[in-house]
């Protein structure tokens, strides 16, 4: 009791281990469904000569059949190695683990912050007490999720930045260049997520056992708080898998909007350049990253909801 | 339009020594190694931890800078160089002779720099340590242009030491070291570099302000992509220095007193749409004429670059010692001159949308613009000409903005019209010869004229820099004139926007990017 | 959305009068809102089919003489970079947009459908296959995905629907799945099997109609979703070629003149927001209306 | 004085969307100290409401308005929130309808009762668990410190029911309020819960139960108020009431009880002259079975829960199933209507083999057997009318033109006008819905018709109209019926033979007078004993 039993969570690993293989492949096959080839890719707008080009396919074994060069791919993968970026020339986890920091370090102050503002948000708006307020940040919730966060960021930038200069306008070393970014990353999560909680504890104030709690004389906040709050979360923590894409699929616009380095960086650049390899990488990376965010959801929903403790 | 002006000394006062910059670039050099040096927008940031043999002075003459002097043997096949004395690349090994060997060898070194090698070093045979002073270069072929690649980046001297030990040689970084007068010491990438002055630095070359030490104890390049990112950094005071900055942001610089701006333009070919000759419907000397007459460039680079474009009328940009200013206003703009070169030509009639249509095809030419390469609005400015071309002419042009790989699709399927490029070579001659020699590099417009390439190998021969004037100054007549397989547009500048306390804010002469960091200085 | 509350602080038990105003203007202020919505989405069906009706002018001819004007009586939205008007290129650029948005949304809701069904209708080992490769798809951020597929085919607006279709699909596939195996286990799917029905036409009869009950809602508000997508993908570069006035590619054109000619890209982003922000609202209050009737 | 509540003219009206519900309309309702005082009627007629008006907790759209509001000699109606809290729990504790969702379910029990401990300050934070302990003791919560630790869903109903009951005594108040606290039980949890609150109410608590089941409430209480449509249409002494009832609406209630001595009449006065004696039986051929199932044993994992079960059912004739909750009776419908293969056994229909085929060898027959669900609401399409439901049962030869007809005349026979035929089911009364369920079913002139639950989820006089539509039809079709109800008294009321199921077994079958009457088996004996019977000479 209490504790998920093991043989679910190993299912689940095990589900997660097909999806990552079925993302890396996706992947690999699209890329090499692209046009142009490798060789194209890794000379660039540069000069190109057939000694060039053979000199390439050398470096690279791009001389190899594809299915010997998928294998390698994922034997290498297997044992962590990600292969050299075509573009900078350098192994691939290298790049990757130079950019992870910077963007960790957004994503954590966005997701907090942006989870916090919903937890607030949904708390004090829920219900009919306030309604004026209610309304007022429902609107504003709408809107939040409504506008490209890039707009937001762009605003959010010239207005505090350029022409108040409160913030620096860039730059990652800097607490303070923080903290713009995190606000356009936070804004869109804590309008959609203060949507689901609201909804949630709507819904939950609408139980007997809420009217159960309340015939025994507590207060609104308490009811809130110790009741209907813990059944809001439930379907907010499903949202983590979502709250994982926009924040990574977030951070390449915000980090190109703020001139952030970041894995958005390079993903983009990887993107647009055909980077294979990092491309590779970055599905692989966000796709295991997605299966243990999920995971990680399951578990709380577990620690949540007694119920789902049944095998 | 605005000719390049030269930077005026700058600050108040005189150079002082100590302080350190912050300076806001455009793109983040994808590799630190000068060997593998591409992205002409990097190459402010070599000079400062690298130095090559010699250098150009503004006239766009050859000058001494870790070579004091070169003799080339009279048959043009060996060049001799001398070294200058006393001077060690940044971890303490001494420059001599046995270096710049290790550096040709690794050049030549399969894999290494695949590009170099197969270009500006195609002729080389190889590199002979005469004393620890005196190298010679042996060529297969006489070719005058390998004094250019002595002036280029990737000619750059790399410590011997780096070269073999380095962890990422090919993308460089803090162990990849030179001789400059900086030293890079942090790498932050997606964000910034930074470099700390070298003290032992005595060997400026001749085209610089001063001598000695650097003036200031380090510089931060910070990559900031957006214009816009990159002017508000500036103005709201975060950076001192901007580079890349776009035509319509230059009032907001002009009207700010704390801040000047400077221009200066690139060296190099002329930024220009260029024809594809090997199919219809520019195989038609008519249609390539017209087209470049419905184009009135002067009204769509003031739309575009506000005022501070500079028109160019010929492949070569007006920076260039090789410019022949006979082309100058001898073609383009005249409406009526391209209908009625159209109508000759066949294309007669018109469909509902207003394009001229020949045996039931419309006259459509297509444009590949690759996205990674995509900068200085050439964008916006495609569309502009494609309005143009439709509203003058009824010509459609097709722009597309596309990955490198379906660029490059385009141009293996040879399923484009038009293509274009601009070089920023300091020898506007060593772009020419890519451009438009039948076995060309990135001959994409797939000419291939015995005339042609007789003046290009006439050019590469002559070590004269009045002949070679002479010979290029004929070869734009054919190209430009009298075949028309070329709408040059703008003369590519760099612009540097800085606060009024930088001082030294200089280009490369004959170059015409912006100069490293060392004359660099904070006035008060 | 309004809630209304079984039992809230009972010390409102006794008012009267003032609050039975307050759940009126309530009541109100939401029509006034679908009224907003429903008003705006006319004006922008309009600009889908007709753009000339709202904007007679070409919204491709560049006028290099007048460039970024600000608004004011010949150009209410002012011009752009080139000289372009603003409000032409936001009518025209309308058709664009949408046509995106209802194309990729189509292509995600009858992928969704069909593949949900499939997932639904199927025993273990199959239903297994599809929703691992379906949680596979989800895994990619929606961005990543997109920007993936269109690095591969190269951009464009076919490219633009079929991405935006692609990581929008999960969402409805999983949907349908999920109520068809529900609806498979229904009361009255269990009374049809009793009356004899075929399989073929239990699930064209009963479980395909009830197993798509929320889709068109969902569609509703994932065309908004999907005018979002379509934005940030233009914005970085991946969407439509110029000089289409697509609006995300507008935004992406006009950050770089924020700081100078605020109305290039804040006026597009306007038209973005309001016909998200209208079709959430429409979508949400037909969604209430369903749940209204189930309940 | 004395009186703990005291409620004159009490009016309470609601604001909805689609104009206002008079919910209750002044009704006068005294429950004096150590009292208990039941409110029956049905569905609707305003019990809950009143009930929650009490604490306070009418809801946000209520508008109340009454002569007199008093709860334990305050005057109530000027409370303000933070007086409301005084009351809640500590005057007066509330019991909900639904144990099953009347706890917080991500909860443990025992922090539900401390809760009330804390927040009224009943005893000190380190005596909480022990007085938790000592209250689910109270409610005979066996294990009291375990089951504290234990979430709801770990509880059975009756044990979650316990829970909450000792949940709303722990701010010890004077007054119980008990909303239908038996209604979702079995019949013998049931009759433990009613031991549990008369121990209490000895105890010195004052009750105010709320019941739509006059059995139920005759067990206990000392006087009860009969509801109806918002008004309170008698009261009186429980005894007086049963024995005499004056209001007609009292009286037609009580006749609707079915039950042993209900068998062969009518039930209900609006399907045919009141307490009539109904259409003859059909003859029952014995000999000629429709349904003969043996060996039937359904497995899920390693929890068997249908074990060996066997029967037949002769043409005509009406089987009943009773057993209590989980004990397999679904389960056994579901296999005998062919939609769940047994483990092992085998059911013949109509001398057919009808388990372990395919479905295509049984879709000929299929229209000899219906079934009837207990949610007529969910066997129906959602998006369909009633004339679809219907029609889609017809036999599929009838002509389109036909097709409004003949469903018309099935709505006829079970007493429903034309006029319904566009509804959606989802705007019909629940009777009402049931009612189409069996036009639907018997549109095919079935044999056998499965009725699981037909009746559980309706009022007593809506019952009694759907028992009495059965019995009708029965006669006229002479169709068998394998009817499932784990209420005796329906099964007495209308079954010629009874099966009784327990743990997936059958424990005892026979005709339902033997059974009923001279039960052999304990379980069939401690079902009955718990039955609350309207026993109208007295108290028990
Ligand atoms: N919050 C509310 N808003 C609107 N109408 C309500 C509300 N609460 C109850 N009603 C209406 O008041 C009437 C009485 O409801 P109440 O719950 O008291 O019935 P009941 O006698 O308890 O019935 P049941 O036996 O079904 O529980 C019903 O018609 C119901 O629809
Ligand atoms: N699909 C299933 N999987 C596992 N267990 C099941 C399944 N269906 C029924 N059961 C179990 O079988 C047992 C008998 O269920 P069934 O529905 O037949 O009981 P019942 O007598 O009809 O009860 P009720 O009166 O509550 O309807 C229960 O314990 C139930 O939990
Ligand atoms: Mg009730
Ligand atoms: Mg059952």
């Amino acid at each position: 009791m209490g504790r998920p039993p093991l043989r679910s969570v190993l299912r689940r690993v095990a589900a997660g281990v097909v999806v990552l293989w079925v993302a890396a492949t996706t992947a690999y096959l699209a890329l090499l469904a692209a046009p142009g080839d490798t060789v194209d890719t890794l000379i660039g707008d540069g000069v190109d000569t057939p000694q060039i080009r053979a000199d390439i396919i050398a470096e690279w074994g791009l001389d190899r059949p594809a299915v010997v060069q998928y294998l390698d791919y994922l034997w290498r993968l297997v044992h962590g190695d990600l292969g050299r970026s075509y573009l900078l020339q350098r192994p691939v986890a290298e790049v990757i683990g130079e950019q992870l920091a910077p963007t960790l370090i957004l994503s954590v102050a966005a997701a907090t912050l942006g989870v916090l503002l919903a937890l607030i948000i949904a708390v004090v708006t829920a219900g009919d007490r306030r309604p004026w307020l209610r309304r007022l940040s429902s609107g504003t919730e709408l809107l939040l999720v409504s506008t490209p966060s890039f707009l937001i960021g762009l605003v959010l930038l010239s207005v505090l930045s350029f022409r108040f200069g409160l913030f620096p306008v860039a730059g990652g070393a800097d607490l303070r260049a923080l903290v713009l970014p995190t606000i356009t990353l936070a804004l869109p999560i804590a309008g959609l997520l203060a949507q689901v909680l609201r909804d949630g504890v709507d819904r939950a104030l609408d139980e007997p056992f809420v009217l159960t709690a309340r015939s025994r004389g507590l207060t609104e906040r308490v009811v809130l708080a110790r009741h209907a709050l813990r059944h809001a979360l439930l379907p907010a923590v499903t949202l983590a898998g979502w709250l994982f894409g926009t924040l990574l699929g977030g951070a390449v616009i915000i980090e190109q909007v703020f001139g952030r380095p970041g894995l958005g960086q390079v993903t983009l650049n990887a993107v647009t350049s055909k980077d294979m390899p990092v491309v590779l990488a970055v599905v692989t990376l966000s796709a295991a990253v997605y299966v243990v965010v999920n995971t990680a959801a399951d578990l709380v929903s577990l620690v949540i909801d007694p119920r789902l403790r049944r095998s | 339009s605005t000719t390049a002006t030269t930077a005026p000394a700058g600050a108040a006062g005189q150079p002082r020594s100590g302080g350190t910059l912050t300076w806001a670039i455009e793109t983040e050099p994808l590799t630190l190694n000068p060997h593998q040096y591409a992205q002409a927008k990097a190459r402010l940031l070599v000079w400062n931890s690298f130095e090559s043999l010699l250098t150009y002075d503004d006239q766009g003459a050859l000058v001494p800078w870790l070579a004091t002097g070169w003799q080339a043997s009279a048959d043009g096949l060996t060049y001799t160089l001398t070294l200058r004395d006393g001077v060690t690349f940044t971890d303490g090994t001494p420059f001599d002779a046995e270096a710049v060997k290790a550096n040709f060898d690794k050049l030549r070194e399969q894999g290494y720099a695949p590009g170099v090698a197969a270009v500006q070093l195609r002729n080389l045979k190889g590199v002979e340590v005469v004393d620890p002073r005196t190298v010679r270069l042996v060529l297969t072929a006489p070719d005058v242009l390998i004094l250019d690649f002595l002036a280029s980046p990737q000619g750059a001297q790399v410590s011997p030491k780096s070269l073999r030990e380095a962890a990422n040689l090919k993308a460089g970084g803090l162990d990849v070291v030179g001789t400059g007068p900086f030293i890079l010491d942090r790498y932050v990438p997606g964000q910034e570099l930074h470099y700390k002055r070298n003290p032992a630095y005595d060997w400026a070359p001749p085209t610089a302000d001063h001598t000695g030490p650097a003036h200031l104890d380090g510089i931060t390049y910070r990559f900031l992509k957006e214009s816009a990112v990159r002017i508000g950094a500036l103005t709201s005071g975060q950076v001192q220095l901007v580079e890349g900055v776009p035509a319509t942001d230059v009032p907001l610089i002009d009207g700010n007193p704390q801040l000047r701006l400077i221009r200066e333009l690139n060296s190099g070919s002329a930024f220009s749409y260029y024809f594809n000759v090997s199919r219809p419907p520019f195989d038609d000397l008519r249609v390539r004429q017209a087209f470049r007459e419905a184009v009135d460039v002067p009204t769509l680079l003031t739309s575009v670059y506000r005022d501070t474009a500079t028109r160019a009328w010929s492949l070569v940009s007006p920076a260039s010692p090789f410019y022949d200013k006979r082309l100058e206003a001898s073609y383009g703009g005249d409406a009526a001159k391209a209908n009625s070169l159209l109508d000759q030509a066949g294309w007669t009639q018109r469909d509902a949308e207003g394009y001229r249509v020949k045996d039931g095809s419309r006259l459509t030419v297509r444009l590949f613009q690759s996205a990674p390469f995509v900068r200085d609005r050439r964008d916006v400015l495609a569309q502009a000409v494609q309005a143009a071309v439709k509203q003058s002419a009824g010509i459609d042009l097709k722009v597309s903005l596309v990955d490198q790989g379906t660029a490059q699709e385009a141009f293996d399927n040879n399923s484009y019209e038009v293509f274009e490029n601009s070089r920023a070579d300091t020898d506007a001659g060593a772009a020419l010869n890519l451009l438009l020699h039948s076995g060309g590099g990135i001959n994409r417009i797939q000419v291939n004229d015995p005339g042609i390439d007789k003046l290009l190998e006439q050019g590469q021969a002559s070590a004269d820099l009045a002949e070679r004037a002479r010979i290029y100054a004929e070869l734009q007549q054919l190209v430009v004139a009298e075949q028309a397989l070329v709408l040059p547009l703008y003369a590519p500048a760099d612009q540097i926007a800085a606060s009024t306390t930088v001082g030294g804010v200089r280009f490369e002469p004959t170059a015409g990017v912006p100069a490293s960091a060392y004359d660099l200085w904070i006035g008060k | 959305m309004t809630v209304t509350l079984d039992g809230v602080p009972a010390g409102a038990t006794f008012t009267s009068t003032t609050e039975r105003a307050a759940a009126a203007t309530r009541r109100r202020r939401l029509r006034i809102g679908l009224i907003a919505a429903g008003a705006y989405l006319t004006v922008l069906l309009v600009a889908v089919l007709w753009p000339a009706a709202l904007a007679p002018g070409d919204p491709l001819a560049a006028d290099p003489l007048n460039v970024l004007a600000a608004p004011d009586g010949s150009h209410w939205f002012g011009t752009d970079n080139l000289g372009r008007d603003v409000w032409t290129r936001v009518v025209h650029g309308a058709g664009h947009s949408i046509t995106i948005a209802v194309a990729a949304t189509a292509v995600a809701v009858t992928g969704g459908v069909l593949l949900g069904l499939l997932a639904g209708l199927s025993h273990r080992i199959a239903d297994e296959t599809l929703s691992r490769t379906l949680d596979a798809l989800s895994a990619f951020p929606t961005l990543l995905l997109a920007m993936l597929f269109i690095a591969i085919t190269g951009p464009g607006t076919v490219s633009l629907i079929i991405a935006i279709g692609l990581v929008t699909l999960p969402r409805h596939a999983r949907v349908v799945r999920g109520l068809t195996q529900l609806v498979r286990r229904s009361g009255y799917v269990e009374q049809a099997v009793t009356f004899g029905l075929s399989r073929p036409r239990l699930v064209l009869r009963h479980i395909l109609p009830n197993a798509i009950g929320p889709i068109p809602v969902l569609a509703v508000i994932g065309l908004g979703e999907a005018v979002l997508i379509a934005a940030g993908l233009s914005f970085l570069g991946m969407g439509p070629q110029p000089p289409s006035p697509e609006w995300g590619a507008m935004l992406s054109e006009g950050r770089n003149y924020l700081h100078i000619a605020w109305w290039i890209t804040i006026l597009p982003g306007l038209a973005v927001t309001a016909t998200v922000v209208s079709l959430t609202v429409l979508g949400r209050h037909w969604q209430a209306r369903l749940d209204g009737r189930h309940r | 004085m004395g009186d703990l509540v005291s409620v004159e003219d009490l009016h309470v009206t609601f604001d909805t969307p689609t104009g206002e519900v008079a919910a209750v309309r002044g009704i006068d309702l005294t429950v004096a100290a150590g009292e208990c005082v039941a409110i029956v009627g049905e569905s609707g007629s305003g019990k809950s409401v009143t009930a929650r008006t009490l604490v306070g907790l009418a809801g946000r759209d209520a508008r109340i308005r009454a002569a007199r509001l008093e709860l334990a000699g305050t005057d109530v109606r000027a409370h303000r929130p933070r007086d409301w809290r005084q009351v809640r729990g500590r005057v007066a504790g509330l019991v909900l309808q639904d144990a099953l969702v009347s706890l917080d379910p991500l909860r443990t029990v025992g922090a539900e009762i401390a809760e009330v401990l804390a927040t009224h300050e009943i005893v000190r934070r380190s005596e909480r668990a022990g007085r938790v302990g000592h209250l689910l003791d109270l409610v005979h919560v066996p294990e009291p410190q375990r089951r504290a630790r234990q979430h709801p869903h770990q509880l059975s109903g009756g044990l979650r029911q316990r829970a909450l009951i000792a949940s709303a005594l722990a701010g010890e108040p004077a007054l119980l309020i008990a909303d239908e606290p038996t209604t979702a039980l079995d019949v013998t949890v049931q009759a433990q819960i009613l031991a549990l609150l008369a121990e209490r109410r000895a105890a010195g608590l004052s009750l105010l139960l709320i019941s739509h089941d006059l059995a139920v409430v005759a067990q206990i209480a000392d006087r009860v108020l009969v509801m109806r449509d918002g008004r309170v249409v008698e009261q009186g002494p429980t005894e007086r009431l049963l024995r005499a009832p004056e209001h007609p609406y009292t009286r037609q209630l009580l006749d609707a009880v079915p039950s042993a001595s209900s068998r062969g009449r009518r039930l209900s006065a609006t399907t045919g002259p009141a307490r009539t004696a109904l259409p003859a039986r059909p003859e029952v051929r014995r000999g000629d079975t429709v349904l003969t199932a043996t060996g039937l044993t359904k497995r899920y994992g390693d929890h068997t829960v249908v074990r060996d079960v066997g029967f037949t059912i002769g043409r005509g004739e009406t089987l009943g199933l009773v057993g209590e909750s989980g004990s397999g009776k679904s389960t056994v419908a579901r296999i005998v209507a062919g939609l769940l293969e047994p483990d092992e056994g085998t059911v013949a229909f109509e001398r057919t083999p009808w388990t372990s085929v395919a479905e295509r060898t049984r879709r000929p027959l299929r229209r000899q057997l219906q079934v009837i669900s207990q949610d007529p609401l969910g066997s129906f399409d959602p998006r369909w009318n009633v004339q679809r439901v219907i029609a889609e049962n017809l036999d599929p030869d009838i002509s389109r033109a036909d097709r409004t007809d003949h469903v018309v005349e099935l709505l006829h026979r079970v007493g429903l006008d034309r006029n319904l035929l566009g509804r959606h089911p989802r705007a019909l009364s629940g009777g009402q819905r049931q009612r189409v369920a069996i036009a639907r079913a018997i549109a095919t002139r079935p044999s056998l018709i499965i009725c699981d639950e037909p009746v559980s989820a309706l009022d007593v006089s809506v019952q009694a109209q759907v028992l009495d539509l059965l019995a009708d039809l029965r006669a006229a079709d002479g169709t068998a019926l394998l009817f499932i109800s784990h209420d005796l008294g329906v099964v007495h009321h209308l079954a010629d033979r009874v099966l009784v199921m327990a743990d997936g077994a059958v424990v005892e079958q026979g005709p339902v007078g033997d059974v009923f009457t001279y039960p052999r088996h304990d379980y069939t004996r401690s079902l009955l004993a718990a039955l609350p019977a309207l026993v109208t000479t007295g108290r028990p």
